[in-house]
């Protein structure tokens, strides 16, 4: 974002602030980015939405599992074989380094770290969100491919934690996006990590982790969550 | 050479083999236990928790009972944060944290439960984090110790020898207390405990006024002489001593000047109605209801027996534990807000009768001044007296026999003020003292006050518990002594009255004079048979009645040792629900 | 022999080499893992991942070039093998000889190339600008590797006088001294040097550095491209060992020996990328730039003259 | 150390001066001359690192104190020049030009109490939080635990009691609290 | 104007001009340049920031640091607890090396309510154990971490490891693995478990093992040297400037070090002498913390070897659920993993603090700093400037 487009965003801002509107409609949107109508060169007028191109705008959909054995094959290929998001949201990031190196050495488990979500399918929420983060979480998460998962680490997630009464982090991770497994801990140690990717594997190979399919189900809930506490909101509904 | 790197792949994996079995270190903080037998819901640990990760539940199986608030933490492990100040300032040492570390689970809103209580299947597990010792406290554990005059000084007069707090003491003394308010719920007046106490700590000592009578219009007295039940449960206490919650109280009241008294408390002018109540007693029920039923606008008359208003406070305590000044103070104040004393007034079924006709209301307060005698041989000998007549004798300045040696029967607390007073007496006529007071309970049994009997022998009396009284020789008229025999036990399985001896065990005490110190009894004569008979009868004897102190006779109110007692504080109670009950009833009335 | 049996081994022996891959590439890893003094992954994890990766269920596309970019570099690995001579029978039609014919070499130094510009299409029309970052410079450093390589290359063509990768190691047989590795020790040793650059372990892996950028070229794709990414990687990293193994060390009779020598080959850049850090391009341009450029010169003048 | 506070004192006027603990003193000065006496120390008393900037909200007195402290290598002293300003419509002079850091502590004030830095770079642009809507989540007046409670609903279920009460509604059912008291002008 | 006050004029030519540009002013559209993020979700980037590069080509022409994903507002949240309460929240205020925030906002309180005298021997020896365990276990993720930046992992695989020997250590002795929560106001809470020292020194011989190895891996390393030398570069000049501190300072030829400077607990009875190193590079800052490693095994037998064998762990406090300070202000500082480390903290008589406000090197380092070290740096080489300035995000954003 370009020093202009900041000024401009923060002008907004103090000018609401001062009026203390709080009903009135905010927009983050950059002018540039704005929904509104052009004039086409061959004189027709169309409309355009910068910020929702055709995939972006499109929800996303349930995904229903294989039939019978094959799923089950599938699931246990799954399981074995989870590579995780290398994004550290939070400070139970500061565990994962003891988990990839000798000590703990999760790979025997099949866990591996992945660096971009394209390629991941658990996202470690390593405690709590700060509302800044949780609008790139949701983006990165909706980015990772189907079937995914979510582990929520420590009290954060859980009911906020330590920083229930911070205006700047969320306290309740559910909310917002779909959660497989929680551990409990503050931070909890890599040895409860490792006991929350067995769970997680059980859950798999139970064929019981479907929340990216809980997701799509209740998108609208979950967008509508969102949208309450990310105030600018100057991104697309969905980004695949 | 960085090759030298290879080397390493001749050596072993370092790895944790088994990582989903690991122990944590002995005095890691893991997951919470509580022991739940131990723990008192005082809700400290509530209190300094910065994630206000603990809420204070009732549990099933766990009742509440004086001492015990009945509740439990139920921990949010959505909140905590594993920093262990719970267990740190956890007033039983009941809570502590185990080395368990893996909770895993599907479901957000599992992650909340009671240590202790509900099922987890780390309890067993011995390490974990516990408070640190030595050492180691965030809260005083010690009192301040309250300056006394030593026994030497105080042995041969009747000057008060408890000096009260400095500023300094009692705002350090005032500094332990961690708020939980155990105190409150334990105290027959429900008195504002911890508020008080932070009055002092602020050094507000205006507000800490208007706290203290909200329940209690007598603090100079309470603050000498209250058996303070709140001391017993003092959380605080646990590990430790007790708070002195009454030095505390009598600090307050002690700071404020009675002048400024009508200003603080906003009382110069109150309002007053057209309804009329009689009060038969102006012991601490009886003035306390006085005091509420003025603030509530009613005219009160009291109708005393004795010359001064005061009743078993003045006439039953003696001076030094309580002088006659601060009682002065306390009911000079409540005489101030309108209320009407006749003193030397004896009512009696006539005169009873009459009130009925003139007043709205009636409260009896009549007291228990009435001796109990043991009824062994010898106990109606001259030389033979009640405690509680040499008591009031005393207060009224009346010259009383002071003999050489003297035995007191009796291990309650008014026994031991016989026995102080006594002791004094000796001292004052004789230079030496040679009382000796015997209780038929053992040493640990003792219903009086420990500081009392420490108190008393530390003035030179003896206090020989464990014997019961057989028999009072007289020879030639003149009492030679005291027979005794050891006491096996005072209570049986039921825990009813039954003592048996150990007839074989026998004691002589010499004395000139025995004083029988074993109970009182309400005078009741002054309610009339017809009276009687509406009366309905409760357990035990006593008058029924409902939670505003009424009896079933809806215009009779009766409150304070007559109901339940002895004790300063339950008068003073009742006296404050009876007020609230009159007030309802005459308001009802009216309607 | 029909052309239907050829092709049948011809099938059997890219599923070897696509398995041997797999597991060459978990054992690599495993070693790596006991260095840093850990277990490291079961050796049955990348069969796993394949497994995993094409079972996902979101399927996102970009446009036409982004699903053929994978199946490009597919095809680069399946092309070197088809023209690669696997095993030396002494007869030239062998059945494990594939398609091999006079001048394959060309077409083998081309098919290197082929997969990273199928990447290249993929990976660009993917958009993001890491990908294009990484593209930019594997492309860079692989013009760099390609030069001496195809020097040396080029010194043992006029050494056998062939661009018969097939003749090449009949002239190799009957004993170790016959090995390139010994007869033309300057193109040898150029080969060893770029193979470093080839195989793309450390110091010239920038081109899939998490650190420095995000994972290059691969960061768009997911799911079955990515599987088959996978899979083409390992064929390639097979047949690369196996290319250098046919032009260096003499070739294999059998597929055991086969796969003693390409572990051992590929052992070699793993035992150089394991403790040294990666260069920056410019840094690699210039090391190969120096050392194995001269050195793939001298190789040319000497068998030139 | 005393020297320099006399000297601050006799140039700037500074008032308040408190010696904290050897080797660390607080001054306050006009806001005029504040950047003048932190120049003055930089240049010619040899305070040359710049430790930090600071703001604190003086609520009650309708102030905001802004800090700068400064640490001389040499002496291993520091002093803080303190200045007050106005918590209505705030503003100060920029020092950004005096050390390379100062603009991003500034551009910190201005987005978490609303301090205008006129002329300080980027001073407009976010620094921790994104869209915010609120008053300057550092001013005494934002009450954080309200604006949390509102916007990121805690699980529910939670229900505590207090002790006292508890024990008195269980042990003392029914039981009156406290006269009330009637008042003279009923 | 400033003449009226002053009588002397400010050396203005030293200075840039008031109304100077923080960055290049680019034209995006002229599609010279390309706007490519760094973070927040990247595994190259130190916690949870972002850097926005501007590039030309492989070369970053202006870099703009975005923090702020990692807020929390633990100042304000400070503000709203008792001072004994304090230490859980600030010791996350930097994940890396947690016990440096307990000793400072226990000191702070000590200092302003005049207990800082009754701390008991035992507890500042116990806390001084606890600061060089901390800037060990830093150490330990910190030198192989910079090769690391070069994808030199191994280094990194034996230091984690071992920073997770010095982390059982920190459980025995704190009963925490990653937070601590040791160092409270008054004292510690804890005393050395039984054959602790021969545990530590187990591991301290160990560490002895890797420092030696890492020295062959890395600093013998022909391509470790190639990258790291002459990358970003700090002078001596460019130290006060930027407010440059500990060992990037000290990378430098500048010594500055507060456990020399301004000797807290007992450090002056120590017996050590901060490393440095002239060049200022990427090289010479790791081999100053390379140095440090040594310094600090040392440091660390000395502590364990002086310090007594008991006696009390905390001071008696007033009770801790009103306890009161009265009004103040001060600034105690420490000497980090990263440099100079310190905390203002003012009271108003209240038993909550008014301001806390924490000074944290990365504020500096990460920003003003790390900003102006990009320019003209390989796109390449940005991670590895990162984490050789040693950033820390939380500490910046809080």
């Amino acid at each position: 974002m370009s020093e202009k487009d900041m000024n401009y965003k923060v002008s907004q801002m103090l000018k609401r602030s001062e009026t203390n509107v709080s009903n009135a409609k905010k927009s983050f949107v950059r002018p540039e980015d704005e929904e509104r109508e052009v004039v086409a060169p061959d004189g027709s007028i169309m409309k355009v939405n910068p910020i929702y191109d055709y995939f972006s705008g499109k929800r996303p959909e349930e995904e229903k599992p294989k039939n019978g054995i094959v799923e089950k094959f599938l699931n246990w290929a799954r399981a074995e074989s989870i590579w995780v998001l290398g994004f550290g949201t939070g400070c139970g990031s500061i565990e994962i380094p003891p988990l990839v190196t000798p000590r703990f050495d999760m790979f025997r488990f099949g866990v591996q770290m992945r660096p971009t979500p394209r390629q991941s399918n658990a996202f470690i929420i390593s405690g709590y969100l700060s509302v800044k983060t949780l609008k790139r979480v949701i983006r990165t998460y909706e980015q990772m491919p189907s079937p995914k998962y979510i582990l929520a680490l420590g009290s954060c997630t859980i009911n906020g934690g330590m920083y229930y009464d911070s205006y700047s982090t969320i306290n309740r991770l559910d909310k917002y996006i779909p959660v497989d497994v929680y551990i409990a801990g503050c931070m909890p140690r890599p040895e409860a990590l490792l006991a929350g990717f067995m769970k997680l594997k059980e859950l798999i190979k139970a064929g019981k982790a479907e929340k990216a399919n809980e997701y799509a189900r209740n998108f609208d809930e979950y967008k509508a969550n969102q949208k309450k506490i990310i105030k600018d909101w100057n991104m697309p509904d969905y980004n695949w | 050479m960085p090759f030298t790197a290879w080397s390493k792949i001749v050596k072993d994996p370092v790895t944790i083999k088994d990582p989903l079995n690991r122990e944590a270190a002995p005095r890691y903080r893991g997951f919470h236990d509580n022991d739940v037998d131990e723990c008192i819901g005082c809700g400290t640990c509530e209190a300094i928790c910065e994630n206000e990760a603990i809420d204070l539940v009732p549990v099933d199986g766990i009742e509440t009972k004086d001492g015990d608030s009945g509740l439990r933490p139920k921990i949010d492990y959505g909140r905590c944060c594993w920093c262990a100040l719970c267990v740190d300032i956890c007033t039983t040492n009941s809570l502590r944290l185990t080395n368990e570390y893996t909770w895993v689970d599907t479901d957000p809103d599992n992650f909340r439960f009671v240590p202790g209580v509900d099922e987890k299947d780390w309890y067993e597990k011995e390490d974990g984090w516990r408070k640190p010792v030595p050492n180691y406290h965030f809260y005083g554990q010690e009192r301040v110790e309250m300056e006394e005059l030593p026994a030497e000084a105080r042995g041969d007069s009747f000057i008060e020898f408890v000096k009260g707090y400095s500023k300094d003491q009692a705002q350090q003394e005032a500094d332990r207390c961690v708020e939980c308010g155990i105190c409150i719920g334990t105290c027959p007046a429900h008195m504002g405990i911890p508020e008080y106490i932070k009055t002092i700590r602020n050094d507000d000592m205006e507000e800490g006024l208007k706290i203290l009578y909200d329940t209690n219009p007598l603090p100079e007295i309470c603050g000498r002489i209250c058996t303070h039940k709140c001391e017993d449960v003092c959380s605080v206490g646990i590990n430790g001593d007790p708070l002195s919650i009454r030095w505390l109280k009598r600090y307050i009241a002690d700071q404020v000047p009675s002048e400024q008294y009508h200003e603080i408390l906003d009382t110069q002018k109150i309002f007053k109605g057209d309804t009329k109540i009689a009060i038969l007693g102006s012991g601490p029920a009886g003035l306390s209801t006085a005091y509420y039923l003025s603030l509530l606008g009613h005219n009160v008359t009291i109708f005393e027996k004795l010359e001064k208003a005061g009743g078993m406070m003045r006439y039953g305590i003696p001076e030094y534990r309580l002088p006659y000044d601060q009682i002065d103070k306390d009911v000079d104040y409540i005489l101030s807000l309108g209320v009407e004393i006749k003193y030397n007034t004896d009512v009696d079924a006539k005169m009873f009768k009459k009130l009925e006709s003139d007043f709205d209301a009636v409260f009896i307060s009549t007291g228990l001044h009435a001796g109990r005698s043991t009824r062994i041989p010898g106990s109606d000998h001259k030389h033979v007296f009640q405690s509680i007549d040499l008591l009031r004798q005393i207060t009224a300045g009346e010259e009383i026999m002071v003999p050489e040696k003297v035995v007191i029967i009796g291990g309650g607390n008014v026994a031991m003020d016989i026995t102080r007073s006594m002791a004094r007496l000796q001292k004052i006529k004789y230079g030496k003292v040679q009382t000796l007071a015997t209780s038929l309970e053992s040493e640990e049994e003792m219903p009086a006050d420990r500081e009392e009997v420490v108190e008393a022998r530390e003035e030179g009396a003896i206090i020989d518990p464990g014997w019961g009284p057989k028999e009072i020789e007289i020879v030639d008229g003149k009492i030679k002594g005291l027979h005794v025999v050891k006491v096996l036990s005072v209570f049986d399985e039921d825990h009813r009255f039954n003592p048996k001896f150990d007839e074989d065990n026998k004691k002589f005490f010499d004395a000139d004079m025995v004083v029988e110190s074993i109970g009182q009894a309400p005078d009741l004569s002054y309610i009339s048979d017809e009276l009687k008979e509406k009366l309905e009868l409760g357990p035990r004897g006593r008058y029924l009645l409902n939670e505003y102190n009424q009896t079933s006779v809806e215009w009779l109110f009766a409150g304070g040792d007559i109901v339940v007692g002895p004790d300063v504080i339950h008068g003073i109670a009742d006296g404050h629900k009876a007020a609230v009950g009159i007030d309802n009833f005459l308001h009802n009335k009216k309607k | 022999m029909t052309v239907y049996v050829k092709f049948g081994y011809t099938l059997l022996g890219l599923l070897i080499v696509l398995n041997w891959g797999f597991l060459m590439g978990a054992t690599f890893r495993k070693i790596g893992a006991r260095v840093a003094g850990r277990y490291g992954i079961p050796f049955y994890q990348p069969w796993l991942n394949l497994l995993k990766n094409i079972s996902t269920r979101t399927t996102i596309t970009h446009g036409v070039m982004y699903y053929i970019g994978p199946v490009f570099r597919l095809t680069g690995g399946v092309g070197l093998f088809l023209f690669m001579p696997m095993v030396f029978t002494g007869d030239p039609a062998g059945l494990w000889t594939n398609y091999s014919f006079e001048g394959d070499l060309i077409l083998i130094l081309y098919f290197q190339v082929f997969g990273m510009l199928g990447m290249a299409l993929g990976a660009g029309q993917g958009g993001h600008p890491y990908s294009a970052m990484g593209i930019a410079r594997g492309l860079a450093q692989h013009a760099a590797v390609e030069l001496p390589l195809t020097l040396a290359f080029l010194s043992i063509a006029i050494q056998y006088d062939t661009f018969s990768v097939y003749k090449i190691v009949e002239a190799q047989q009957g004993g170790m001294m016959n090995w390139v590795l010994f007869t033309n020790p300057f193109a040898a040793v150029t080969i060893i040097l770029a193979m470093l650059g080839a195989m793309g372990h450390s110091p010239f892996n920038l081109v899939k550095a998490p650190n420095e950028i995000l994972i290059g070229p691969a960061t768009e794709f997911e799911g079955t491209y990515l599987g088959f990414m996978q899979s083409a990687g390992s064929i390639l990293h097979v047949m690369e060992a196996v290319l250098f193994m046919n032009l260096v060390f003499g070739g294999a009779t059998s597929w055991i020996e086969l796969i003693v020598k390409t572990f051992l080959i590929y052992f070699w850049s793993v035992f150089v990328g394991m403790v040294f850090p990666r260069f920056k391009i410019e840094q690699s341009v210039t090391w190969f730039f120096k050392v194995p450029l001269l050195l793939g010169f001298l190789a040319i003048i000497i068998y030139s003259f | 150390m005393n020297e320099i506070l006399d000297k601050i004192k006799q140039k700037y006027s500074a008032e308040d001066v408190k010696v904290q603990r050897t080797g660390l003193a607080f001054v306050t000065v006009n806001k005029d001359v504040a950047l003048d006496a932190v120049t003055w120390l930089r240049d010619y008393e040899g305070y040359s690192h710049f430790v930090m900037m600071s703001c604190v909200d003086w609520i009650e007195d309708g102030k905001f104190q802004l800090l700068y402290l400064l640490h001389n290598p040499v002496t291993k002293t520091d002093v803080g020049v303190k200045t007050l300003i106005n918590r209505d419509n705030p503003a100060m002079t920029s020092g950004h030009h005096l050390w390379k850091q100062v603009w991003t502590y500034q551009r910190e004030l201005k987005e978490a109490f609303g301090i205008d830095f006129p002329g300080s770079p980027r001073v407009d642009e976010n620094f921790v939080v994104e869209g915010w809507v609120d008053i300057p989540h550092m001013r005494r007046d934002f009450n954080t635990k309200e604006y949390s409670e509102e916007t990121y609903f805690p699980r529910p279920g939670r229900e505590t009691h207090d002790p006292a009460t508890y024990m008195r509604e269980q042990l003392y059912p029914n039981q009156p609290v406290t006269a009330k008291r009637k008042d003279n002008d009923k | 104007m400033i003449n009226k006050f002053l009588g002397f004029e400010p050396d203005k030519s030293k200075l840039p001009s008031a109304t100077a540009k923080i960055g290049a002013d680019l034209d995006l559209s002229s599609h010279k340049y390309q706007k490519i993020w760094l973070g927040p979700n990247h595994p190259g980037v130190t916690g949870n920031m972002a850097i926005e590069l501007t590039v030309e080509g492989n070369t970053v022409v202006n870099a703009k640091t975005h923090v702020g994903y990692l807020h929390r507002g633990f100042e304000k949240l400070i503000e709203r607890r008792l001072y004994v309460q304090g230490f859980p929240t600030s010791i996350r205020m930097c994940v890396a090396e947690p016990d440096t925030n307990e000793y400072l906002i226990a000191t702070c309180t000590e200092q302003l309510s005049g207990y800082d005298k009754a701390v008991p021997e035992m507890a500042k020896w116990l806390r001084m154990l606890s600061l060089e365990m901390a800037r060990l276990q830093g150490l330990l993720r910190g030198v192989p971490g910079q090769g690391g930046t070069f994808a030199l992992g191994l280094g990194v695989q034996w230091g984690v490891y071992l920073r997770d020997l010095i982390l059982d250590r920190f459980e025995e002795l704190t009963g925490a693995r990653v937070y601590h929560m040791y160092i409270i106001p008054g004292g510690v809470r804890g005393l050395l478990p039984d054959g602790f020292k021969e545990r530590m020194e187990d591991n301290l011989m160990d560490i002895d093992d890797f420092i030696i190895r890492i020295r062959k891996l890395m600093f013998h390393n022909s391509v470790f040297k190639t990258r790291a030398k002459g990358l970003a570069r700090i002078t001596p000049e460019m130290v006060d400037k930027y407010g440059i501190v500990g060992t990037n300072a000290r990378g430098c030829g500048v010594k500055r070090d507060v456990r020399k400077d301004e000797p807290y607990l007992h450090y002056d009875k120590l017996d050590f002498d901060p490393p440095t190193d002239s060049d200022g590079d990427i090289y010479a800052r790791t081999w100053v913390r390379w140095q440090e490693l040594i310094q600090t095994v040392d440091l660390i037998r000395q502590i364990m070897a002086k310090m007594p064998a008991k006696g009390d762990i905390k001071a008696q406090m007033p009770n801790v659920l009103h306890w009161q300070i009265p009004k103040g202000e001060t600034y105690v500082r420490l000497e980090s993993g990263r440099g100079e480390y310190g905390m203002y903290y003012v009271t108003d008589g209240t038993d909550k603090p008014r301001r806390v406000n924490l000074r944290g090197p990365s504020y500096t380092h990460a920003i003003a700093l790390l900003e102006d070290l990009l320019v003209g740096a390989d796109v390449a080489d940005v991670h590895a400037i990162m984490v050789s300035l040693q950033t820390c995000p939380p500490e910046i954003e809080r």
